[in-house]
């Protein structure tokens, strides 16, 4: 009895503003829990990352300062070097290259073409394989004694030279060529899906105008995908960034150490070499280069909002 | 919008060099399949004393069989049959889970627009450029401390969590494009969070699911560290499984087995891109709702 | 929440420790279990220690062997990541300089007693048995021998140079390399593209010199000997190996190789004992090639060795220290010695087993037989490109440098030796 | 009864103000458009009447009833939008009865209410397609339809009409005040046309920067706008607005344009105080109020004034000729019939009616007289 008396005041109690935060309460978790858990554990994982890179761990994550050593130790390395200029040449040869080929076979498909659902598949269908798939697949293909080359000496052509794959300067390349094969058909879709959407009238206007198909692609479509490049330049760089398994099986990092990239110094520090402090200590170079080029693109794409908000 | 831009020109010599180009391409790009599909069907002796690319002499067949049912990892011998099967096991919820709830919160920071929307949605798209390799110790703290070491569980919740970046960043740059205006008119007929989404957004959202689907599957079923470092035994995922049978210094790689399994291996994600295919462009390019 | 789970564990953990000690003297009835983890999970590996599990079972015990596929490094993550989690394997494979490594950030179990008994001590090469007594005490125990200084000679490569001795010396090598070369062999040099293969093409070089040299530079990392004149000329040779190798092989396994060396297109292979068992595999004949001990210039045997190993991690269960107890038990033991190496061509730990029997290969007989030649004129060394030399850490960062020099042909070996010498100062 | 009443509204983005306290008060059957040039804030305000978005302050009341802190879809009104809005995944049919749905309204009541709308708009044929089927008419039809089925205190409509073409418009323009004649509901009605308001509204209120300049009938806001502002904002061509002084001849304050040979002198309003005489003002004048001299302006023949200057250009639109003057250094728009043409450059002489002439102080640019 007394316990019913205490019981409905305290629920009629409660102010209309608690319950409509109630109301609203499932609507919150679902969005806010996997918000949280997804940016939390990007910021956790960084500021653990960036902890570690100050500590002496080595095979276990371990307490302790030793301020920049590893920093200092990781920069004295030529794999560190090596890797560094790779991202930057691997990083704009692969993402430039790759939206250029998946623009191609973009406009080629858009030709009105029979076949275009089974071509299409076929240049999608890569990206359903495993990276360590295509690296070792390639690293058969662009070997020069079984593969391309091989297969064009044997034609009669003794003179032909495709040996990329054991060049130390060409080697990353060979790495870009896999890259390309397998992630042009994903720019390809984005691509025609962009093309496919631009509007008939402007097509017809330039037509009028007397543009030529090459001025047409040029001067009339393409500048209208401007969003869907961006698009595709950022999930490409994201590959480029994360390239790790690719090059283990393609080249394994060789000749000698030319193909290193960053993600494979970072895995080789922290695990091959049980230097986690080191690891970090790249894997936190690594974050801040990457920062360098988002931020500022993060800054104008906020000046544009603002000044399109205050026009 | 139309279906097609390509501009009917004279039925000349440039289409054929278009066709030309295209078939080529295509070639270009079957190439390396179809290495691997004529290497499953090679045995291991012949592809050891020839080469890595090669016509078979002798189908072997029984590659196949041996490496869907047969072959040996440590003293399990079943193929890789168990272990697509914990790869099926970890996929698909992680894949659903990613999507509906990276569609969710896509959702909601595209049309609800609240207080940090933007700090929140740039961390977790800088989710998408953190290299597994740094992840993977964090992991494993992670997993130690929810007490999910050693489960698929905890594999499907480091997909789950890992996965939003991705798919809160493709849906919410779709849904960008739904004018608020719909919102606003959604709200005034009294639809709330919930309705909004299951009645208005989804039924856009086909595209851009197929999308995230794919990716996510492909990318969850394709992935290795992971898998390895946090299932033990007969729990590993398909992938480990094609690294068991690929070489180890002493001893002769198993070409022939492995491509078999490779090719085993790929056919869902295959299946994915085949059958998602045809509505991943159409897909995107009904994308912008009018 | 993941607190209390901890606690609770460890609550749990204590409960079962309590309970255990009155159980002591029952102890011997519980049934023996081995969690154990290795890399090996497929192959011959595979098979051995599939065999290696099958005793262990007819032993009574319960076997529970978890495979990492892939590289060492996977299985290492994956043992970080159970230790880290407070649940280490019984047992896993680990080897050389790394088994006092790990060891310090888990406890491990003390074999000394059961070693004893087994009176493995005396059967055991001394710089083999330190390596896994970290802290003076057995916590590891090694399972099988690998020489990598394995000379392979393809039989018509040497009839079509028309050779008609074996090299001995590195002079005699290279005699025979310059003889294949003006015989139209292309290539006398048959070698792989990892990292580890131009590691061990080092190793052979630099041991097959001098060994003092070696155990100097590589195993104490003396910064005099780095910088010695072995050093100079172990590059230099490094060199005319590497220009006898065929420049088209990138990141790939050196069994790509095979068909060509058998068909005598290549010559010589310096490899370890198990490229034996994969030439045969792959459907070779034995009279096909020709095994030899790697050169080496003091004219005494020189033995580079690369063992696999298990440690040991400290469990409280019953069944799982009783498990711990009988895998060593079966480890030391001759017959499981010979019964491993028979079936993944390795040599047994033991330098006491008999290796006349019809499971041996001559290749097999040879190796053993240098073996306990070299430990007898202290020319046993550990091999730096199989991790037996040194941490893992100064290892890659030697590899490094040795790997470049191999595929760079414009570094000198004075350059060389001085890249190594900075790359260990800078892997300190 | 006031359908809606608005107190003291502000609403802030950042630094800047785009509300800078509102306050209106609508009658119920009312049809009040806010009209005013992009960006003065008006479909802000209707989003905060709808509850979309929160005010930074203020009050807001919709049929009595406070609902400033209450959800859009508890604020009894319906909104038809600039885009209508149609939710693509849905029929006419679903669209039109998706509000009833959410509210949990009986099925029964439903297609009563659908089939009331869709006979009153005619849409009955249509009920069964996609919104991608239909034309632009057709689906301005649904969006009015979606809003009308709701029967509410209050209709927002967002600029409904700007994305048909020019014939569509004047059609449903008719169609939407007959509706409202019909239904006699409350409106609140943007528009940045000024043609629409002064068709359709009982009520405009002109806003500009984030305040409400005028809030009156038609034909106030049209014949005696607050201020400047207003003054040139309504009406296609605007009013002339020209510097002058006030002079006094006797009582009878004159209003002095221009000087020397072209001197303009215009009668005063009455109304004007003494305390402007001597000073500068701006006057206004409608367009209309300058023709030929024939034209008579209304009964009486006093109002009838004609001035002499110079035309600078003329545009024959059909129904009439506009002329461009030059009057005190000025440009000034006049209006007189349709087949008059006159000469570039020729001295002109024009009818004025001065009953309509505005005097407004040039620093508050308010009306004075």
């Amino acid at each position: 009895m007394s316990v019913s008396t205490l019981g409905t005041p305290s629920a009629t109690r409660l102010s209309p503003a608690i319950l409509a935060g109630l109301k609203r309460l499932p609507e919150w978790l679902v969005i806010w829990v996997p918000l949280l858990l997804s940016a939390g554990h990007v910021v956790v994982f960084t500021a653990w990352t960036t902890w570690i890179s100050f500590t002496p761990s080595t095979l276990v994550p371990v307490d302790g300062w030793v301020g920049l050593r590893n920093y200092t130790s990781v920069l004295g390395t030529r794999n560190w070097k090596i890797a560094f200029d790779n991202l930057l040449l691997f990083g704009f040869g692969f993402v430039v290259l790759t939206a250029l080929v998946g623009l191609l076979l973009a406009i080629l498909i858009d030709q009105r073409i029979r076949g275009e659902n089974v071509l299409r598949s076929i240049f999608l269908y890569p990206m359903a394989v495993s990276f360590v798939v295509t690296g070792t697949v390639w690293s058969w293909l662009l070997n020069p004694g079984m593969g391309v080359q091989k297969l064009v000496n044997d034609m009669g052509w003794t003179s032909f030279r495709f040996d990329w794959l054991v060049d130390r300067d060409m080697a990353i390349w060979t790495i870009v060529i896999a890259g390309i094969w397998q992630s042009s058909g994903f720019a390809m879709a984005l691509f025609l899906a962009g093309l496919r959407s631009v509007e008939a009238d402007l097509i017809k206007a330039a037509q009028i105008d007397g543009a030529g198909p090459f001025r047409m692609y040029t001067r009339v479509i393409l500048p209208t995908l401007w969003p869907i490049v961006v698009a595709v330049m950022v999930i490409l760089l994201q590959f480029a960034i994360r390239t790790f398994d690719l090059v283990r099986a393609l080249t394994g990092g060789g000749p000698g150490i030319a193909t290193q990239l960053p993600a494979l110094v970072i895995y080789d520090f922290m695990f091959q070499r049980g230097h986690l402090g080191r690891g970090s200590a790249a894997a936190v170079m690594m974050l801040l280069t990457l920062l360098g080029v988002l931020l500022p693109y993060g800054a104008w794409k906020y000046y544009m909002r603002r000044r399109a908000a205050n026009a | 919008m139309r279906e097609q831009s390509g501009f009917a020109g004279p039925p000349s010599v440039g289409r054929a060099v278009v066709y030309a180009v295209v078939i080529l391409l295509a070639a270009g790009y079957l190439v390396p399949m179809v290495v691997v599909v004529l290497n499953s069907l090679r045995t291991a002796e012949e592809i050891a004393q020839t080469s890595m690319i090669g016509w078979p002499k002798v189908w072997a067949f029984q590659n196949y069989t041996a490496a869907w049912s047969d072959f040996c990892i440590a003293q399990t011998c079943s193929g890789i049959r168990p272990y697509m099967l914990n790869s099926a096991l970890v996929t698909l919820p992680a894949t659903v889970f990613s999507t509906l709830l990276g569609a969710v919160a896509g959702y909601a920071i595209s049309l609800w627009r609240f207080r940090g929307d933007s700090w929140i949605f740039a961390l977790v798209t800088l989710g998408v450029f953190l290299p597994e390799q740094m992840r993977l110790i964090p992991w494993t703290i992670v997993l130690r401390d929810v007490g999910l070491t050693n489960t698929l569980s905890g594999l499907v919740m480091i997909h789950t969590i890992q996965g939003l970046s991705f798919t809160t960043l493709f849906c919410r740059n779709y849904y960008v494009a739904i004018p608020q205006d719909l919102m606003k008119a959604a709200r005034i007929d009294g639809a709330g969070f919930f309705r909004i989404f299951h009645r208005i957004v989804m039924p856009l959202s086909p595209p851009i699911l197929i999308v995230t689907v794919i990716w996510q599957f492909t990318h969850i079923w394709n992935e290795f560290l992971y898998g390895v470092t946090f299932t033990t035994g007969t729990q590993q995922p398909v992938t480990a499984a094609l690294i068991a049978l690929s070489a180890s210094v002493a001893d002769v790689p198993q070409y022939g087995v492995q491509s078999a399994a490779v090719v085993v291996a790929a056919v869902p994600t295959l299946l994915v891109y085949l059958f998602g295919g045809r509505y991943f462009v159409r897909g995107l390019t009904a994308g912008a709702v009018k | 929440m993941s607190r209390i789970t901890r606690r609770s564990m460890l609550a749990a953990a204590g409960a079962a420790a309590v309970v255990s000690a009155p159980r002591r003297a029952s102890a011997q009835a519980v049934k023996p279990r081995l969690t154990a983890i290795s890399q090996w999970s497929a192959g011959s590996d595979g098979a051995a220690i599939t065999a290696l599990g099958k005793k262990f079972e007819e032993r009574g015990g319960v076997w529970q062997h978890s495979p990492v596929p892939g590289f060492t490094t996977e299985m290492m993550n994956k043992l970080r990541a159970q230790i880290m989690a407070g649940d280490p394997p019984a047992c896993s494979q680990l080897k050389g300089p790394e088994i006092a490594a790990w060891s310090k950030i888990a406890a491990t179990v003390n074999l000394d007693a059961t070693v004893a008994a087994a009176g493995y001590e005396k059967v055991v090469a001394p710089d083999l048995a330190r390596l896994h007594k970290p802290g003076g005490k057995w916590a590891a125990l090694p399972l099988q021998i690998y020489r990598t200084n394995t000379l392979f000679l393809s039989k018509r490569a040497l009839d079509r140079a028309k050779a008609d001795k074996l090299p001995t010396t590195w002079a005699e090598f290279n005699a025979l390399g310059d003889k294949m070369k003006a015989a139209g062999i292309a290539y006398p040099v048959c070698n792989g593209g990892t990292r580890a293969d131009d590691g061990q093409k080092f190793e052979a070089c630099l041991a097959g010199i001098s060994p003092t040299a070696y155990r100097a530079a590589i195993m104490n990392l003396d910064e005099k000997a780095l910088k010695g004149p072995e050093m100079k000329a172990a590059f230099a040779q490094l060199r005319k190996l590497a220009d006898w190798m065929d420049p088209n092989t990138a990141a790939q396994s050196y069994a790509v190789h095979l068909p060509k060396f058998v068909a005598g297109d290549m010559g010589m292979m310096i490899q370890g004992g198990w490229a034996q068992g994969v030439l045969i595999n792959a459907g070779f004949k034995l009279d096909d090639f020709i095994i030899a001990p790697g050169p080496t210039d003091n004219g005494k045997p020189v033995f580079i060795l690369n063992a696999d190993a298990f440690i040991f991690w400290q469990r409280k269960e019953p069944d799982l220290q009783a498990g711990q107890k009988l895998m060593a038990e079966l480890v030391m033991d001759p017959a499981i010695q010979t019964m491993y190496s028979q079936i993944t061509g390795s040599i047994p730990v033991r330098t006491d087993v008999d290796l006349s029997g019809a499971g041996w290969s001559d290749g097999q007989r040879e190796a053993a037989r240098t073996l306990k030649e070299a430990v007898a004129v202290n020319q046993v060394v550990l091999s730096l490109a199989h991790n037996m030399a040194q941490e893992n850490g100064m290892t890659a960062a030697m590899i490094d440098v040795l790997t470049e020099y191999v595929k760079n042909r414009s570094i000198t070996p004075d350059q060389a030796v001085t890249r190594l010498a900075e790359a260990v100062e800078g892997a300190r | 009864m006031s359908a809606l009443v608005i107190r003291d509204l502000r609403k802030r983005f950042g630094t800047t103000d785009v509300l800078k306290g509102i306050d209106l008060d609508i009658d119920s059957g009312d049809f009040t458009v806010l009209v005013g040039p992009s960006g003065c804030g008006k479909s802000t305000l209707l989003n905060i009447i709808a509850g979309l978005e929160t005010a930074t302050s203020g009050e807001i009341e919709i049929g009595g009833r406070v609902v400033t802190a209450v959800p859009p879809k508890d604020r009894d009104i319906a909104m038809v939008f600039q885009t209508y809005a149609l939710y693509p995944s849905m029929t006419v049919r679903q669209n039109i009865t998706f509000g009833m749905e959410c509210r949990n309204v009986p099925k029964a009541q439903q297609a009563e209410a659908l089939e009331r709308v869709a006979k009153l708009l005619q849409i009955e044929p249509l009920l069964a397609r996609k919104p991608a089927q239909l034309s632009g008419g057709q689906r301005q039809r649904v969006a009015m339809g979606r809003a009308l089925v709701r029967d509410p205190k209050l209709f927002l409509f967002d600029e409904p009409l700007s994305n048909l073409d020019a014939k569509l418009r004047v059609e449903m323009r008719m169609e939407i005040k007959q509706l409202h004649a019909r239904i006699g509901a409350s409106i609140v009605y943007v528009t940045h046309d000024q043609i629409e308001a002064m068709t359709m509204a009982t009520r405009i209120a002109v806003m500009n920067q984030g305040e409400v300049q005028q809030f009156a009938d038609p034909d106030t806001v049209y014949n005696r706008p607050a201020n400047l502002f207003v003054a040139r904002f309504m009406g296609a061509p605007p009013m002339n607005t020209i510097p002058a002084t006030l002079e006094g001849e006797g009582d009878r304050p004159v209003v002095v344009i221009g000087a020397g040979e072209h001197v303009v002198r215009l009668p005063a309003p009455p109304s004007i105080g003494r305390e402007w005489l001597g000073k500068s003002v701006i006057v206004g004048i409608r367009p209309e109020c300058i023709a030929e001299p024939t034209r008579l302006f209304g009964s009486s023949t006093a109002a009838g004034l004609t001035i002499t200057a110079p035309v600078e250009m003329t545009e024959p639109t059909g129904a009439e000729t506009i002329v461009v003057l030059r009057l005190g250094g000025q440009k000034v728009l006049g209006r007189v019939a349709p087949d008059i043409r006159l000469a570039n450059g020729a001295l002109a002489t024009f009818a004025v009616d001065t009953r309509k002439l505005c005097l407004f102080d040039p620093q508050t640019e308010r009306l004075i007289a």
